[in-house]
């Protein structure tokens, strides 16, 4: 297990939160490939939406784009992305969204709009996309985001979605339906709100982490809790399935393209 | 009804017209936002929930004067380098950004489809965006009282997709994932499709995705129109080519060469397929 | 998940319940609903665009307190003699009316689809509907001002499909005219559906349409559940029997007699419709 | 001709009045009939649509309900019944309207819903399905009804759809995107509204038919206008045309159904 990356163990460290028969609204990247190791271990029966629209699909490759080919082949239907919005999403029918972003801070709320200000950005990012609503929607976030001071901050430079707000059950007063982010899985372990004031505290860290480098690695005075469990190394039939999917996806992705003449 | 893609592009196409090419991932036609290029519009509302690679390259040639949309990044790669450098740095020109989430933004092409003036959705809570959107306000329920979301309908001037096929008639068959290119469509003031292949006749639809042919403005047959996107059933994704994308369009001067050699130094989309092809080989 | 028709019907149908048995014409669940008068289910609010025999029958029985339409006749015979006298003559018992056009209520059904507390449209314009039902309403859009209809979301506590087939999992698949038959399933709190047959796997369905298992509460399997309505692929309408409908049901003592045959005197709906082949021999 | 009834008359009165290529938005009974026989005569591209989301349908036979599989067989695709309403008939999709009615007034107002008070009804009527917004939104209504005192009366019990209000331009400025009520296709000819007051006036007549039977059967003194069109009566291939599909409807309607044991 020694040649195991963050990278890996925090994708293993994900696809463990995953209980089977749940329904997971999935994002490109790092939640993708957490999912779907989910799906071929310990949760065969997990429903994974992608906001294309496509519903319960098992793709034997990962996706890199989130409509791939492979998405709407493996799924049980496709429907129209307002479908999946509004009658999914907006319905509550999602148990888990995972989210990504380029800052976050110490109530989960996440930005992946801008570095700077809005109207003369240092940093144009990509957007909300789905966020907004995954945020607010699933009974369940799952944050997937490496730290540094750069992307665990004070003040976030823009807040496209909700975490808890400013805490202390801000969020369920301001009448978001969903329970917000659970979990932050980030490369030194995990942080999850503090059941009072909701603020995300250190509760476990990878076997080969410390508390210090967690320190190092966050931009405000972490909170950490009374007791820190360890989330064991990717076991080896973990470990060799996700490097199986990896190798099958950059094969994939590395075959060329037909040029349609 | 059926024309060569210059020609729609000629006919329906006006500088300052709002125009949504739409297609999510799937169907994303960029043979039309290359002749649009080539055809050097100017001034246009581009409407798209993620602009991907074809909207990098209509915003980098100048075309545009503004950007509805609700998320500006390439795949599974990262930035779109010419929508930054136009948000961050106005080059070539400034960019007005109407800024949406993915739920509003289906919201508001749902509406324009059903020509209602407004979309309704619990969504943009606890977010930025209507402090910086005036377009995205608050209305209240009738029976209960409780504040919804409200965005305006999306109507563009044009909306074009690319499918897999249409009939002489004009009916078009979309199959895969369509995103919200059907509303899109449907809220469109004008229809252009390229498809795959024009057929004498469809297979009877039943349920599956079809836009009958008196919603269509124009039909155009351009086989690859979606490439480096990809048509289901006909070929894949160009994965490779999104990754490279990342560092052709990184500095402006690599865009600008590449740009004229593929898109303004081709007449067609099929000389630039080919043109593609042999750097390939 | 797999259930007895009996079984889904008294663990999920209780008395005083909202139930929406949809189909427009085409997939009404008259298994389900014999099943509802066999057992006797009182105060029922009943909610379906287009009532059909079967409401007919369950009014007529006395299961309904309540009714949510927009058109109740016999379509292309006349009228639901048994619904009229209810309306007209309270009989078996007086029947509240919620009543709609059918652009209403599908945007009624759409709002309940999507949790939204109403839905917007263009319509009832001129019409004394809104005078007489509290239930339609006007909303001002919040970026023009222009008022337009609202009606409040159905979210029926029970919605009763019939389908062609369900895999061993409860995932459905709808073949054919659909009306408004999945925003129905996606607004119920609990969601039966009846099927001509459980398969071991459906064929992949990409955009045809399909109920997910995990949003159907149970899934029943009947073969004939549709009929006199009809199964796309499997058996078509029996227009004839609908004529006859007219007449079984005009006098109050026939249809008594019909129903205490039919349907009481039946255990089942394979046993119902066993009976009915004799009387056609 | 000689044989000819009033109801085929109708029928093929109706049907004259479509062009090829419009899209008609197609109720049961004689509107169905008559917008076929114009796909079976004249105008072979017309696109028929049923409300039960059937779109460009062609069936061989009438349907008896509006949802028949005949209809869903032949049709170019089915959606669903809100996309048909919302997208279609509101988005002003729709050139011609077909309504029918139990009342009329003299504006084309329509009631289909009851007789005597709505809370204590005389003869409660079926109601009204799709009527009232297809008054609103189809650019042209053509009405079809067999005329007495009985139907074409003074005072609406209740008014279902929207005709032209109380005229002099009322429906226009309530804000209704459609046309109206162009036409009134009874058993005795064709009412239209009249250029000003929109009052509903005797324009054209069967060709057996006299004003008298025609001022006989209104329940208001009819206008009459100075010039009164005569409608020929169906052509021998009209007539051919419409018999034989009422006989091939009477037939399919006939067979019997295999009960699904």
């Amino acid at each position: 297990m020694s040649t195991c990356t963050r990278d890996e163990w925090m994708t293993v460290a994900a696809a463990r939160l995953l209980h089977d028969h749940s329904v997971c609204f999935v994002g490109i990247g790092l939640p993708s490939a957490a999912c779907n190791l989910a799906r071929l271990t310990h949760a065969p029966e997990i429903v994974l939406i992608y906001e294309s629209g496509t519903i319960g699909t098992r793709p034997d490759v990962l996706p890199l784009s989130i409509g791939d080919s492979e998405l709407a082949e493996t799924a049980a239907c496709v429907v129209t992305l307002p479908e999946i919005f509004s009658c999914y999403l907006q319905a509550g029918r999602v148990d888990i969204g995972f989210l990504g972003a380029a800052q976050i801070d110490r109530h989960g709320n996440l930005n992946s709009t801008v570095i700077g200000p809005y109207d003369a950005p240092q940093t144009r990012l990509p957007g909300a996309g789905g966020a907004p609503e995954i945020a607010l929607h699933a009974r369940q976030v799952f944050v997937m985001l490496k730290a540094s001071r750069r992307s665990f901050v004070e003040r976030l430079d823009f807040r496209t979605s909700a975490g808890y707000l400013d805490g202390h059950g801000a969020r369920a007063r301001s009448g978001a339906p969903g329970g917000g982010p659970r979990a932050v899985i980030t490369d030194f372990g995990m942080l999850t709100p503090h059941p009072q004031s909701e603020e995300l505290q250190l509760t476990a860290l990878f076997a080969d982490a410390s508390v210090d480098e967690a320190r190092a690695a966050v931009g405000w005075p972490l909170l950490v809790a009374d007791r820190i469990d360890t989330i064991a190394p990717p076991s080896a039939h973990e470990h060799a399935t996700l490097r199986a999917l990896n190798t099958r996806t950059r094969e994939a992705h590395a075959r060329p393209v037909r040029i349609p003449l | 009804m059926l024309l060569p893609l210059a020609d729609a592009i000629e006919r329906f196409v006006t500088d300052g017209a709002s125009v949504a090419l739409e297609g999510f991932t799937h169907l994303i036609p960029f043979a039309a936002g290359h002749e649009i290029i080539r055809q050097r519009r100017r001034e246009l509302h581009l409407i798209r929930m993620t602009p991907d690679i074809i909207y990098d390259q209509m915003i980098g040639m100048g075309c545009a004067r503004k950007l509805t949309f609700s998320w500006g990044g390439n795949p599974g790669v990262g930035s779109l380098h010419r929508l930054r450098d136009a948000v961050e740095h106005q080059w070539p020109r400034p960019l007005e950004l109407d800024e949406h989430s993915h739920a509003g933004m289906a919201a508001a092409f749902c509406a324009g489809a059903a020509r209602l003036p407004f979309g309704a959705l619990r969504g943009y809570l606890g977010t930025d965006l209507p402090a910086h959107n005036p377009n995205i306000r608050r209305v209240a329920c009738p029976f209960t009282g409780e504040m919804l979301a409200a965005v305006p309908a999306l109507n563009p001037d044009v909306t074009i997709l690319h499918a897999q096929r249409a009939d002489r008639a004009g009916n078009v068959a979309i199959h895969g994932i369509v995103g919200a290119a059907r509303e899109a469509a449907l809220a469109a003031k004008t229809l252009i499709v390229t498809v795959e292949e024009i057929v004498d006749t469809l297979p009877p639809a039943m349920n599956a995705i079809m836009l009958p042919h008196w919603v269509v403005s124009a039909v155009v047959e351009c086989r690859g129109g979606a490439y480096p996107s990809y048509a289901q059933g006909c070929y894949a994704r160009d994965n490779a080519f999104y990754r490279q994308w990342d560092s052709l369009a990184r500095e402006r001067t690599d865009f600008l060469a590449w740009m004229d050699e593929h898109v303004l130094g081709n007449t067609d989309h099929h000389a630039f397929l080919t043109g593609l092809q042999q750097d390939v080989a």
